[in-house]
């Protein structure tokens, strides 16, 4: 343990668990020993801490008194400010507070503060539509500034909420970002407007798609399992979403995309109240949703042009569900 | 007779908030809530019946893929589609890989650690226990994490990603397998026997299934597999005498895990603890009461019933409903899994304390992570990757689905009614639901209040570690529980 | 130590060692131990076994003589047929013989036979213009069938020999392939023209690319370093070149694209005779090497509009060396 | 006297045959020979000059970064072209992570496992050296192989992949890293120092690197670290007196390691281990003498020189050129590298021997890992992301180019010739040249051929480990060798 440890403290508030299970997966040698030897201090984590009951209501208590320094208040899970902006949908058990309470109390003390996933972040699935618990991220309901902290909360060294989005995020977006705030090598101009750090969420989920020849000839598959784009059928929204997903591998070398499924965007503000995730709403046989800042009327030229233009062994692969085509050897010397 | 509080009760999924009636330092009446309610039975209605593939999963993270599989369960009954066979193989390989991580991060994560306790400083093996098993610290997580990382590699492989996959479909799954990633499953298999051959049992899976006896755990865990994680929590259970700790004799309960075109791996039922018998199971009996928790009365039939909270209703003390089978509670999880599937061991252990008990919780979980590796290697090695993953069904707009399977921490079940399309009700009872029930109208128990119920506490209140094992030994998870 | 092990014996001919040193990084716990819990017993490997010399060659004389079965006889490097067909240009240290001599005679013992890399499936690099060694192939020189082996060579499990091109190889591929041998699960059908595995080699190497997005606009990066897609200035072949390089992280999470630099069509046949790697030839300013099976004229309209219609993000973007345009926030719903 | 031809000899890269000459039980003359000749030195010629950044690498695949290095460097040289400061600092780091990775692949794989071997049965130390080091089988391997992978996703960050990566430009790298990558770069190294603090030296590397003289080496062995596997490679050496084998006292080069703006880590020059002082180091000194080489004679002036192959020349033993400087052979290595930055207890050991010897040289290269390790943390750091990774630079069309480098096994160069921008003459000197070249036109011997005079055999004859130990000190690389 590094003589000036990073002091971190992770709650769960309406939460499922899974950012935890996502981080779970991180470090060669297991997340633990990332903590220790990256010199971060777990102060306390309900899944792994051996506190429990009134040791663990101590320890929260010496941090919301100052006495415990407070480097990284990170919160996991959605703000349920229902009913009635009680907060009591969402009880800290043995403490008779509501999550809400002991949230806006500790942000106060935090050097940094952020949030762990979309529910944190935006509100997340807890949010959707009725949104029965009035939930809220840290910052931010849905796309608008607010949130359980309110649009003006900086946290003691002057950052807003840091919103590692996503549902569930890449362990090592959270663990990077964490090690960045350590390291002091994250400032507010490295974060988005929606909180999010930049050097992940300035990527598009559509970015490093194995299905990108495909996507280029608007070659799409047409039902689950096949090789072909998700976008045009199948409600792909990656040319949307903020995120390096598919730059990176999930759960050793997967992606959404790569499993075979549509991005459903879970990086973004009301993710949630899509309708339909499986298909792709369109208009005139014109999906709706267009890769970000791309004009439309482009899009639908290009994309009748691409489609006269495929080739037929990406028109087959494109609805098959193992490559059928090959691509043409290369007998010639390649120049 | 005092009343004690206790929460945050954590190294448990969820939040959860224990209130024990104590009297002469042992327990006489539990109540478990908890405490964090999101509202998904009222977030489904109104969406696209496929939409509960994205929703559903997000009820709880660390059984993720078993919400799916539920959710396309109840999608498959009302689609009345056929899955191909190669999906079926696929999912229940993710499945299991979920499964086995749960089971794992439950021993070394959540249960293991309560006995590097200072309490047990006075007994011979506590050193050992906390050098290895001591929360954040113990030299053990720095090996199972790694192993868990491993392999939920095989969701990168057939899931996309978890938690939280869209993978799983009413026909197979979305992620057709080539020869390359079948090749790579099998060795992520590989190497996760190997951790348990190496580590968690120190002997090969094949002698740690022929175990029959209590004197072959005794012979294992002191001879061959000595070193194994396993044998050394299998030591400290004689040592403390854990059979006789959280005792509970109501009947235990399994849909059937992991089916398959030759039906179940380990299949659906009822098994009696008390007269050692099997009995039929008719799933028509699941009733939820809602009479201890702060929810509208309404229809107890999962099927028509609807969720809506009343924070200020007077009787109620937690978020969950409580699940009664023809009325009555019902364990579930690895141990009704294995009693039902007549799993030698499992059904001596219980005969042995005439119910479950901490001790024969934890040993059923582990002799199924050796079942379920050994199945899933199958698997993996028959997935014939000419045939298709996915088969497409004609969508039906109209009607009802239930979705039974066995998640890692017993019966789960989706119940969904759908009309033009949209999702009409839903319905879902977890495994903890059933175990960590609260009262019902009749005043019985549940499970764990039950299990609690003449616990010692050893002069140390709330933090006696009895009550730990109690509690943690079902794995508990209550964001599955009141969702 | 399965009973029935799978006997690999694994030789240089004309190789770098680099094909080794890549199946090093295999495995969770290393490679040996891969090997072991696979069933897989190397007879012998010159960077790894302990045998050397006498030690050595009386192993290889007994596989020679049929007494050890071989399995799968790997070997890595081009066999050097040169001066004048002598092979002296590669001896079997301590042997007197010549590699070109022992790979022909170990060859028909074996069960299967690998080409590990390039250079033994090609030739490679070491065939390079002016090929002053005579290097081919066990099967192939180019791609010209016939190498060292002959182009009627069969194993004897009736297999051409199984080219495992690439230069180096990801690990991945190397291990999958022998493991699918091994399991029985590889059959001339799932070898394209080139003898390599379909599952690997049916893919380009452009699937998967993180630039996929400057791709699609010809937003095209005009130096080092630079973040735009590599095929129009800077010498990209991806697009051409058979393997799922981009859908595999290398050494971690790496590729060649993802590394900043141009694929150079390693998988091929020729690569090594690919004049300027780092430039694009263009003809008419469209480049010379254009997406397989892709018509040149299409390939010019497209290009020529999608370039026009690129968002000012992505133009922005592909001349960074880091992001410095955001995709648009996504303040509203995302339908 | 008798003549023994030792082949193949494995656990070094590339094809290495030796031809000793015996006498009462002893060496009394050694030739070693590289019988693999691929012609890169022709190949390059005619190509465009950048080519070279695709061709080079392709010479070895254990040392392919040091290899675009040096033609980077010769490229850099010839267009008087500036580097950024972060492609330089990147590069290093990639640099750093090939020459760690070998350094471990050399004492783990290559070298330790001869003290695995039955000749040493009858030692007390055997037998725990066998369960260590035996090759393939050793407990060891399945740690420092997962190391070495994790050690190598440097590469993956930094070069796109390895080996074979064109990532090095005359101008820096291609690949300009962003926050995360730096983060997970600087998690990388953390894992890596922590591998060699817990399993190579069992000892924190500062207090290694506070190391000055053989008692603290033997202290340390004993004390603290004595479960490193340095250590027991430390114990060895003692037990065997490899002090005292394998001696050479040729003058010892370094080019220079991993240059920076502030200079290099650890600098160029010339130490004789003789006098025990530094000499001054003139790189025009350096000629290539063929008269024992499979090659055409010509100019010897490696500016000048081409490469033409001649298998029947009569008094040639091998395809690789014999090095020289100002007409001597010279040793090149970590222990090149450290005598000449002063590091205290390499001058100690070069000292006591008055000469490099086989435990000289593994105890560098165990302190050079230890050195590079901490160096590359603060790189690692220093890279300021808002900076440029690659500058560029006008491409000169003629002209020549010398990049003189240091990889892990010692100096290597490439000297290049362009005109009307493609390649006229490209010439290599590797390290291994250096240290296994064969006889030169005076009869003088290379430094592995000194080194092995006098080794005794023990009547093991061509098997005896003491041969193995010295051609295994140096980590020979046959394939640089003759290319």
């Amino acid at each position: 343990m590094s003589p000036n440890p990073f002091n971190i403290l992770w709650l769960q508030a309406g939460s499922c668990g899974g950012c935890t299970m996502s981080t779970l997966e991180y470090g060669e040698k297991g997340w633990f020993r990332e903590l220790e030897s990256a010199g971060f201090r777990l102060l306390w984590h309900p899944s792994v801490s051996e506190e429990t009951g009134e040791e663990a209501r101590l320890a929260l208590e010496r941090i919301e008194s100052g006495e415990t320094p407070l480097h990284a208040l990170c919160i996991e899970g959605a703000v349920l400010r229902g009913p009635d902006g009680t907060g009591l949908f969402n009880r800290l058990a043995g403490t008779g507070r509501s999550m809400l309470d002991w949230t806006q109390s500790l942000a106060a003390r935090a050097d940094y503060c952020v949030a762990i996933g979309s529910c944190a972040a935006f509100g997340g699935m807890a949010a959707a539509d009725p949104d029965p618990t009035d939930a809220a991220g840290l910052q931010f309901r849905e796309s608008d500034a607010g949130g359980a902290l309110g649009a003006d909360y900086r946290s003691r060294l002057g950052l807003p909420v840091v919103n590692i989005a996503g549902c569930a995020p890449h362990s090592g977006w959270i663990m990077e970002t964490l090690s960045a705030l350590a390291l002091g090598a994250l400032a507010a101009d490295d974060l988005d407007a929606l909180g999010r750090p930049k050097f992940i969420f300035g990527h598009l989920a559509h970015h490093g798609c194995s299905r990108n020849e495909f996507y280029e000839f608007k070659a799409s598959a047409e039902e689950p399992s096949q090789r072909g784009c998700l976008m045009e059928h199948l409600g792909c929204k990656a040319t949307q979403a903020a995120g390096d997903c598919n730059q990176r591998g999930w759960s050793g070398s997967g992606s959404c995309t790569r499993g075979g499924y549509a991005c459903i965007a879970c990086t973004s503000p009301n993710f949630e109240d899509i309708r339909d995730f499986h298909n792709t709403p369109k208009i005139g046989g014109v999906p709706v949703g267009l890769p970000a800042d791309m004009p439309k009327a482009w899009f639908m030229v290009l994309a009748a042009l691409s489609k006269s233009a495929t080739p037929p062994r990406v028109r087959e692969n494109a609805t098959a569900d193992h490559i059928v085509a090959m691509p043409r050897s290369e007998r010639k010397p390649v120049e | 007779m005092s009343r004690l509080l206790v929460g945050p009760f954590n190294r448990v999924e969820g939040d959860l908030e224990l209130s024990l009636d104590i009297q002469d330092d042992a327990v006489v009446a539990a109540r478990v809530a908890t405490t964090l309610y999101r509202g998904f039975e009222q977030i489904l209605p109104g969406r696209p019946a496929m939409d509960a593939l994205a929703v559903a999963p997000r009820i709880c993270g660390i059984c993720s893929v078993s919400q799916s599989m539920a959710a396309a369960a109840a999608l498959r009954a009302l689609h009345q589609a056929e899955p191909a066979h190669n999906g079926v193989v696929a999912a229940n390989l993710a499945h299991a890989a979920e499964n086995l991580a749960d089971h794992l991060t439950h021993f070394y994560i959540f249960f293991m650690p309560d006995f590097a306790r200072a309490q047990y400083a006075p007994a011979g093996w506590h050193g050992a226990a906390e050098r290895r098993f001591k929360a954040v610290e113990g030299s053990a997580a720095n090996e199972v994490l790694p192993a868990r990382r491993r392999l939920l590699e095989i969701m990168g492989l057939l899931a996309g990603k978890w938690p939280h996959s869209l993978a799983f479909q009413p026909g197979g799954t979305t992620c057709s397998v080539d020869l390359g990633q079948k090749i790579r499953l099998i060795a992520i298999l590989r190497d996760f026997r190997r951790f348990l051959e190496e580590v968690f049992f120190a002997a090969p899976l094949e002698s740690v299934l022929e175990m029959g006896t209590v004197e072959d755990l005794d012979s294992y865990a002191e001879g061959p597999g000595a070193g194994g994680d396993f044998a050394a929590f299998w030591r400290i259970a004689r040592a403390l005498d854990l059979e006789n700790l959280g005792r509970a004799a109501n009947v235990l309960m399994s849909y059937g895990a992991y089916r398959g075109a030759q039906g179940s791996l380990l299949g659906a039922g009822l098994f009696d603890p008390v007269s050692g018998s099997p009995e039929p199971f008719d799933p028509a009996a699941i009733r939820e009461d809602v009479s201890h928790a702060f929810m509208r009365e309404g229809p107890e039939d999962p099927m028509l019933a609807r969720t809506e909270p009343d924070i200020a209703k007077a009787e109620a003390y937690s978020f969950a409903k409580a699940p009664r089978l023809g009325g009555r509670p019902a364990e579930v999880g690895a141990i009704a899994r294995l009693a039902v599937h007549g799993h030698a061991l499992t059904r001596v252990l219980l005969a042995r304390s005439q119910g479950s008990n901490v001790a024969a919780r934890i040993v059923a979980r582990s002799m199924e992570i050796a079942i379920v590796t050994r199945a899933a290697e199958e698997w993996a090695r028959s997935l014939s990757l000419d045939q298709p993953f996915c088969a497409s069904a004609p969508l039906r707009d109209e009607g009802q689905g239930v979705g039974l399977i066995e998640a890692a921490r017993g019966s789960l079940g989706h119940w969904m009614s759908v009309s033009r399309s949209k999702i009409r009700r839903y319905q879902i009872i977890a495994p903890t639901g059933w175990n960590f029930s609260p009262r019902d109208e009749q005043g019985v128990p549940g499970p764990l209040e039950q299990a609690l119920e003449g616990a010692p506490l050893q002069g140390f209140g709330a933090r006696a570690a009895s009550v730990q094992h109690i509690v943690r030994s079902f794995d508990p998870c209550m964001v599955c529980t009141a969702h």
